[in-house]
């Protein structure tokens, strides 16, 4: 598996920018000791013209370098944490649903269908704007709105996995309902929820991003999204304040869609998008 | 004359498959009106070879030698569109699953307009006519209504007939057929068989059947080739093929099929393992707000015993209700009426709680090799997790894993791999070993052989009938191919529509059947005649 | 400037002079932020909704940039000698939108039933008159019961509306149907409203005022993103950017183009004064000399030049330079972060937090808050920032749950209008962020507000300001951050759009396009 | 007939799902801080007592909870949204008036990436293994990367305001007056970037689904049985991998159509979008509740409308969901 994987040439580049911005987000504070919001030049400082701020600094004179660092802190945390309480949600109610079916299938797709009725991304917008923006209420939001796929998703696996043959010897074995679906069911759903996962760490700092450039941005945590945010009206004069952050979005989603698709191709290999026969 | 000459061809596979070649250097020849078995294993390059011939290899599979002459010319180097003007039109083909072979979105009329289309014949009035025809021919009910029928209001056997209709529509001189009767019930199969017979009469084509089954190659072939990792290891006229094989493995496959020889028939004790008394189980689906419910009566009414260290065979076509019987009898469909005595006790009517603990009384072998295990669990957890649970120590229950292990021919070692180190065979093993492990009063073995090739199917029935003996098992054998059944069981039970209709020794039902349905299905087996010939030998 | 005396002012002769170079026709547009929530003007009265409705209702009065009343709906009016009784002369043959007669009887129904039960700033004001009556159609006369020193000032068209009795009497104001078609005697009158998008005048036609006004149209667009307002005014979709409508970093960018002028006058009315308020009730900031602290650590230059990129002042007390009673003799507080930690050491701070709540109105302010959080920060106070939209920082302001809060406020011309009401006791009062908010309080100032208020004498009221200024900037109940400006970018084609101290929120009644 | 039941009892549900997200977004929308009489009061620019508690009392938020929640919930039911007191006029109004210019923004954006994924996604699949396939894969990886709000902030900066070529924002052209098809030629002008932009992701993932259905539906039994026909590639593609392929997109889009209705929000907002997303975004600061609850209502009444069209049109393209339950 971990061949087939290697041998992706996609899936290795997102692993190796993945890398990359993990080992920025954890050298920051050696890099930049005095934070991310300190006032260090003039403001508007163009990049590549000091060798100390090489990518400039924004309107109060804070170097970007240093912001976008931290930011990577703050957007692989969101992005980490959310989906991680997303699973938390999603993948009990889909794995009692599918494993169980009948009553406790109903009610439980029927809660995931009306959350899925609502429109998304207002409901994060509401839900932050109505905790109060800060890194909490972020990552609540998020994961409010992005499990209900996870829940799907484990369901439908669940559904398939119950039917076969080793779960019924499992059960001929007096195994009890509890323990065969979580040493022999769950344990067959892995793949293709750590392939979600990754693909939901991307959309999560993407959702973050948005609702950061809304204003619902907690202004205490440097994310990218803040910063493209706070660059936004500036944009014209100033476009390396939006145009760094964005990058560096773009670079993270990316890596972890190939990651995530790299992943999709190993671990179920029937549906390699190669084509092969 | 030689329809198709088919000279030294290899066909080469991809790096990294597990031979460089899939066909090597394979020669045969076809004549007009006659047909051709290529018969093998899965593996055997049997399919490849008429891939080739139609153009259809997967991507990376490529004809590495050799030639294929047909209407003079050698259509393996023909441009592509020469390959798709003769495809349909001169060679036309069929295959195995008649389920997934037709498109699920078209009607199956304008599926058979289609082929007029491919090839710019006709105006489609006419296609409509033609295919009217067609239909009429292969002997589908009601041209009219199939016409306009979507694939998934056919049965099996229908849809493997509209297949046909395609495959004939423009009368080709070749029909290439890829066991186009494994996934049909021996009834149908019977019938499809005797419609390609009729068709190479009325046309006079040829044709090339492929299929792993010696009995439905006693039932059609004119000529034989078997075929064995690529390799053709033996070819003749079918009588001498099959009368007086040369080749060692022509030989072994012929020995593997269950050939019907009835076995001595032992005394039945009379002390029950099973007794299944008035059993029912009714399915109801729709049912909505607003939907009529329907009911289909899986198991209707059945009563049957399986005695102490008896094999009891359950026979039936798909849809008979012979697997929910057995389901029913372990309890993992929960019956809606009716006794499944074991040992005393009506499993029927525990509880969930009682019945975990009942568990181990009856335990399971079950179909598909792939599924039946966990691939996240070492084969140990697989045969300790149950006595485990039932109490015994932990302990005792590996060292009777490997046991086991020993007994069923894997070895003791087998315990800590994973399911996907093993072949299907081996994992059936492993299956076996794991309903064992139980200590069960009774083993259910559902279709426990039906999915691997011939000779595997024969080291099974092998290790069943060795371990029935060494233990003294009594098994409630299900299987849809009454020749396996009469190698192994004692006596028979057929099922059909959810009722038992005949229950009897082997010798009674084999020779002495007393409903017409048991005859049906006697007749029904491929190659029925030719066994019975060698089983008088 | 001292018009407690009788005084009777006539349009000026002077204005006639330009008459000859103004051209009639053409459409203005201009950028509204954020819409309006409705043009009722009598009902709201937000700072849109006063821009947009500016043009289409009228006060009694208008003012120049030098605060002197001008006429507006009263062509002339007296002052009696002992500040008591203001007699207003109608404009004659003034007509509402709809064609009804504009009489007294509209003034005393807006002043005295309409405006003081809908209008809360005004209701203050109005606690000092007596009576309001109808002299005879064309004459209004209010009596107060007490002097009060900036009653002149009241009569703007924000603080005092005057709205058609005729559509109002007897209904419920909030709900009736005329709200959607506002009916006023303005330059301009109300023609559609796409939600979200515009807003349209069409120049009334029936104008009392010979000549006026030019236009014909002005279209107010609502764009809700910053950095679209400055394209759009770019790109030539808009005219006019009113103060605050783009972010002050895009003004250098956009005052640079060819043909784009830019001012700051048209605020001296409002003279917005922006502070911290700090809570005076408890925490650090209840500590007089954590509050200085405060004062020294902010580097209020700096925010000056680089927060609003040079635009404004520091504030150096409660009462902005631009608008009379104005006393520098104050204890200045310069960046001093030496001094602020001295004062911290000296009271013993603890290290505990202080959160900062910002205003909601854009990302200067973001950006101010995290400046201010970073000065702090530099002399060792933990500042954490409370993040929260408009309705959280009214809600939080208002029930005083905050330490730093953000905010700014109108002077409205005159400290007993504008200042006062952020520092007596008697306006502390939960519920609305537009008071007393900090809590302090200083019984002896609250009798010299007080004082100053109903005096008559201008120069009595200056020498008592210019002491509660001096007094109360040492105790620093807020930490006063800037005069602000906004400067109004416009086309240089575009004139006399900023005559008044409300600058464009009357300013399309005289505005005129060169072509 | 089975359809029509379907629809029925899919409505019948609807309801219910309606009522309940009523519920829940009240419960919500009340446990935020900030008071809408006081936000109301704020904007005036001076508030009393006496303004809040009438504000309040007009409000009808100096009832209980319970009252109001009942309240609330009897209107819906009688198809009442509300009054908006901030905007001084009933929600549904409110609501219809924003709601066309969301539906052309989102249809169009939808119609657009369906359109244009699909089409990418059969030529991606038709050359997968060569180079054009990897561009159009990794184009798409780029899209679906990047931020919506960003790619709109650099189109407009592109598109209007170096290139001129398109207007950066607004409906129409404000005061023109157009009429007839000079009108729509007009705010189809208008439309041009933010339909594209908000269509750029979901044209993405449409392209992304496509190729890879299109790749598994080609391995399918029935897609051997075309070849052995002799029908060419092309009639393969197009009869046969297509119209199965598409399918699991279309479900998809389907549903995702209706979560546009309210998920443009950020589209509306840098391109000052006269819209219903816009008009939440917009109540929300105020707490004007009725009017973001009657967003929430009517835009999760689209969702449902565009489930069970996409219901619809999936029976009557495959012939097996009717028979099958």
């Amino acid at each position: 598996m971990w061949k087939r994987f290697a041998s992706n040439i996609g899936a290795m580049v997102g692993v190796v920018l993945l890398i990359a911005v993990i080992a920025i987000a954890i050298i920051a504070p050696m890099l930049y000791p005095g934070g991310p919001w300190q006032m260090v030049q003039r403001p508007f400082l163009v990049p590549f013209t000091m060798e100390a701020y090489p990518l400039g600094t924004d309107t109060l004179g804070r170097n970007v370098a240093a912001q976008l660092a931290y930011g990577a802190q703050v957007s692989l945390l969101v992005g980490l944490v959310s989906t991680l309480v997303a699973l938390l949600i999603g993948v009990p109610l889909g794995a009692v649903a599918g494993f169980y079916g009948g009553l406790a299938d109903e009610g439980a797709m029927r809660f995931t269908e009306f959350f899925q009725t609502i429109p998304n991304f207002a409901l994060a917008i509401v839900l932050v704007a109505i905790f109060q923006p800060n890194l909490t209420s972020i990552i609540l939001a998020i994961a409010i709105v992005s499990w209900p796929p996870v829940a799907r998703l484990v369901r439908a696996e669940v559904m398939s996995v119950r039917k076969r043959e080793f779960v019924d010897a499992a059960t001929l074995a007096g195994l009890s309902k509890p323990r065969i679906l979580i040493t022999q069911v769950l344990p067959n759903t892995v793949s293709p929820i750590i392939v979600m996962a990754s693909l939901m760490v991307a959309t999560a700092i993407l959702l973050e991003s948005s609702l950061s450039f809304l204003g619902l941005g907690d202004p205490n945590a440097m994310s990218w999204g803040y910063m493209i945010g706070a660059a936004r009206t500036v944009i014209r004069s100033a476009w390396w304040l939006s145009f760094f952050p964005g990058v560096a979005i773009i670079i993270t989603v990316l890596a972890l869609n190939l990651i995530g698709e790299g992943l999709n191709d190993a671990l179920n290999p029937h549906l390699s998008r190669k084509g092969r026969a | 004359m030689s329809t198709l000459v088919i000279d030294h061809l290899s066909i080469g596979l991809p790096e990294g498959a597990d031979r460089p070649l899939a066909v090597e250097d394979v020669s045969m020849a076809i004549e007009m009106g006659q047909i051709l078995c290529v018969v093998g294993e899965s593996g055997s390059g049997k399919s490849m070879t008429a891939n080739a011939l139609m153009g259809l290899l997967p991507p990376g599979v490529t004809v590495e030698a050799g030639k294929a002459v047909f209407n003079g010319q050698n259509v393996l180097d023909l441009p592509e569109s020469r390959k798709q003007a003769l495809r349909g039109a001169e060679i036309a083909m069929i295959f195995q699953e008649p389920m997934t072979a037709l498109n699920p979105l078209m009607r199956i009329g304008d599926q058979i307009a289609e082929v007029f289309a491919a090839h710019d014949r006709f105006t489609p009035s006419e296609r409509r006519e033609k295919a009217l025809h067609l239909i009429r021919e292969v002997g589908l009910p009601d041209p009219e209504k199939i016409i306009r029928a979507y694939p998934f209001q056919l049965s099996g056997g229908q849809r493997q007939r509209a297949m046909i209709a395609m495959a004939l529509a423009l009368e080709p001189k070749l029909l290439i057929a890829d066991e186009p009767t494994t996934a049909l019930d021996v009834t149908t199969q019977a019938q499809i068989l005797k419609l390609i017979l009729d068709l190479r009469d009325r046309r006079g084509m040829a044709v090339m059947f492929i299929t792993h089954d010696f009995g439905v190659v006693a039932e059609i072939a004119d000529q034989v080739i078997v075929m064995r990792e690529g390799k053709v290891v033996e070819r003749g006229v079918a009588a001498d093929v099959l009368g007086n094989p040369q080749h060692d493995y022509t030989r072994r496959l012929l020995d593997a099929i269950p050939t019907g020889k009835l076995p001595a028939a032992r005394a039945p004790r009379d002390v029950p393992a099973l007794e299944i008394k008035g059993l029912r189980k009714i399915y109801r689906t729709g049912g909505g707000l607003f939907k009529p419910v329907r009911e289909v009566r899986a198991v209707d009414d059945v009563s049957l015993t399986v005695a102490r260290g008896e094999v009891l065979g359950l026979v039936g076509e798909s849809g008979s209700g012979k697997s929910t019987l057995g389901r029913t009898a372990v309890r993992l469909v929960t019956p809606d009426g009716g006794q499944v005595m074991v040992g005393g006790t009506d499993l029927a009517a525990l509880s969930d709680e009682e019945l975990r603990r009942e568990r181990h009384k009856v335990q399971m072998v079950f179909q598909d090799p792939y599924a039946s295990l966990n691939p996240r669990q070492r084969i140990m957890g697989a045969l300790t997790d149950g006595p485990i649970t039932k109490g015994v120590p932990k302990a005792r229950a590996q060292e009777r894993a490997r046991e086991l292990l020993e007994i069923v021919g894997l070895g003791a070692e087998a315990a800590s791999r994973y399911p996907h180190e093993f072949s299907g065979g081996q994992r059936q093993r492993i299956g076996i070993a794991r309903a064992l492990a139980m200590d069960p009063e009774l083993i259910i073995a559902d279709e426990a052989v039906s999915a691997l090739d011939v000779s595997i199917q024969a080291q099974v029935l092998d290790l069943l009938r060795d371990l029935r003996e060494r233990f003294d098992l009594s098994i409630l054998f299900i299987t849809h191919d009454l020749r396996v059944a009469a190698q192994l069981c004692d006596r028979i039970a057929v099922m059909q529509k959810g009722r038992l209709v005949e229950i009897g020794t082997v010798h009674d039902i084999f020779l002495a059947p007393q409903q017409d349905y048991t005859r049906q299905l006697l007749a029904a087996v491929p190659g029925a005649g030719w066994s019975q010939e060698s089983a008088g030998a | 400037m001292n018009f407690l005396k009788t005084t009777t002012f006539l349009v000026a002769a002077a204005l006639a002079a330009p008459l000859a170079a103004q051209q009639d026709g053409g459409r203005l547009d201009i950028v509204v932020q954020p819409e309006p929530p409705g043009l009722m003007l009598g009902l709201v009265q937000n700072g849109p909704t006063q821009m947009v409705a500016g043009d289409i209702y009228e006060g009694l009065l208008r003012y120049d940039t030098d605060l002197n009343p001008m006429p507006g709906l009263a062509e002339s009016w007296t002052i009696s000698d002992d500040g008591l009784t203001y007699t207003f002369k109608l404009h004659d043959g003034v007509k509402w939108h709809d064609g009804e007669d504009f009489t007294a009887d509209d003034v005393v129904f807006s002043a005295d039933v309409f405006l003081r039960e809908t209008h809360a700033r005004l209701r203050a004001s109005l606690a000092y008159v007596d009576t309001i009556t109808a002299i005879d159609p064309l004459t209004v006369e209010f009596k107060l019961k007490e002097p009060f020193g900036p009653f002149i000032s009241v009569f703007e068209t924000g603080t005092m509306p005057i709205v058609p009795k005729h559509l109002y009497e007897g209904t419920d104001y909030a709900t009736n149907e005329a709200n959607a078609t506002p009916i006023g005697t303005g330059p301009f009158k109300f023609d559609k409203w796409e939600k979200g998008s515009f807003i349209h005048l069409v120049k009334n036609e029936d104008y009392y005022v010979e000549g006026l006004p030019h236009l014909d149209e002005v279209y107010y667009r609502v764009i809700p993103d910053a950095a679209s307002r400055a394209v759009a005014f770019e790109t030539g979709e808009v005219d006019v950017l009113p103060g605050g409508s783009v972010e002050n970093w895009d003004v250098p960018r956009l005052t640079a183009m060819d043909g784009v002028c830019s001012t700051g006058k048209g605020w001296e009315f409002f003279a917005p004064h922006a502070w911290m308020w700090m809570n005076n009730r408890e925490g650090p900031t209840a500590n007089q000399k954590f509050r200085q602290a405060v004062m020294y650590a902010l580097d209020r230059d700096f925010m000056k030049d680089v927060v609003w990129n040079g635009f404004g002042n520091v504030a150096t007390g409660p009462v902005s330079s631009k608008t009379n009673f104005y006393s520098d003799d104050v204890t200045i507080y310069d960046h001093n972060p030496d001094k602020a930690k001295a004062l911290l050491a000296e009271m013993g701070y603890d290290g505990e937090p202080v959160r900062v709540l910002p205003l909601p109105y854009g990302e200067t302010w973001q950006r101010w808050a995290e400046a201010v959080r970073q000065n702090l920060a530099e002399v060792g106070i933990n500042v954490e920032i409370d993040s929260t939209d408009v309705a959280g920082w009214n809600e939080k302001t208002a029930n005083w749950d905050y330490d730093l809060a953000f905010t700014y406020l109108y002077q409205y011309g005159d400290p007993a209008l504008g200042v006062s009401r952020n520092y007596t006791a008697d306006r502390i009062k939960k519920g609305s962020p537009w008071n007393n908010v900090e809590g302090y309080e200083n019984p002896e100032l609250d009798a010299k507000w007080a004082k100053a208020a109903t005096l008559v004498s201008a120069d009595e009221r200056t020498a008592l300001y210019a002491e509660i200024q001096k007094e109360i900037v040492d105790d620093v109940p807020v930490a006063w951050l800037m005069e602000l400006e906004f400067p109004t970018i416009y086309r240089c084609n575009i004139h006399d759009l900023v005559t008044t101290g409300i600058g464009v929120n009357d300013g399309p009644r005289n505005a005129w396009i060169e072509e | 007939m089975d359809t029509f039941i379907a629809v029925l009892s899919r409505i019948a549900k609807a309801v219910l799902t309606l009522l309940a997200i009523a519920v829940l977004n009240f419960f919500l929308l009340h446990a935020a801080p900030g008071d809408p009489a006081v936000v109301l009061a704020g904007e005036a620019g001076a508030a009393d007592e006496q303004m809040i508690a009438q504000l309040r009392e007009r409000f009808g938020l100096d009832q209980p909870f319970y009252v109001q929640l009942g309240k609330y919930v009897w209107g819906i039911m009688q198809f009442d949204l509300g009054y908006s007191f901030r905007q001084g006029m009933p929600v549904s109004q409110l609501i219809m008036e924003r709601l066309p210019a969301t539906l052309i923004l989102t249809l169009t954006a939808f119609f657009i990436s369906l359109g244009m994924g699909i089409w990418l996604g059969v030529a991606a699949s038709a050359r997968v293994g060569r180079a054009s396939d990897s561009l159009l894969t990794t184009l798409a990886l780029l899209f679906y990367a990047t931020p919506l709000y960003w790619a709109a902030l650099m189109a407009v900066l592109v598109f209007s305001v170096w290139l001129g070529w398109l207007p950066a924002f607004g409906f129409e052209t404000v005061g023109a007056n157009y009429t007839g098809l000079a009108r729509v030629l007009d705010i189809a002008k208008h439309l041009v970037l933010p339909a594209l932009t908000l269509g750029l992701f979901f044209m993405a993932v449409y392209m992304r689904m496509t190729r890879a259905s299109m790749l598994e539906v080609s391995q399918m039994d029935f897609v051997k049985t075309a070849k052995a026909k002799g029908l060419g590639g092309a009639a393969i593609r197009r009869r046969h991998i297509l119209r199965n392929a598409i399918l699991p997109v279309v479900t998809l889009a389907g549903l995702q159509a209706g979560q546009l209705v309210g998920g443009a929000v950020l589209t509306e907002t840098v391109f000052a979008w006269p819209g219903i997303g816009r008009l939440m975004f917009e109540s929300l600061a105020a707490r004007d509740y009725n009017t973001i609850l009657g967003v929430f209502i009517v835009s999760a009444a689209m969702v449902i409308l565009f489930n069970i069209i996409t219901d619809i049109v999936y029976r009557i393209v495959d012939p097996r969901i009717g028979a099958r339950s």
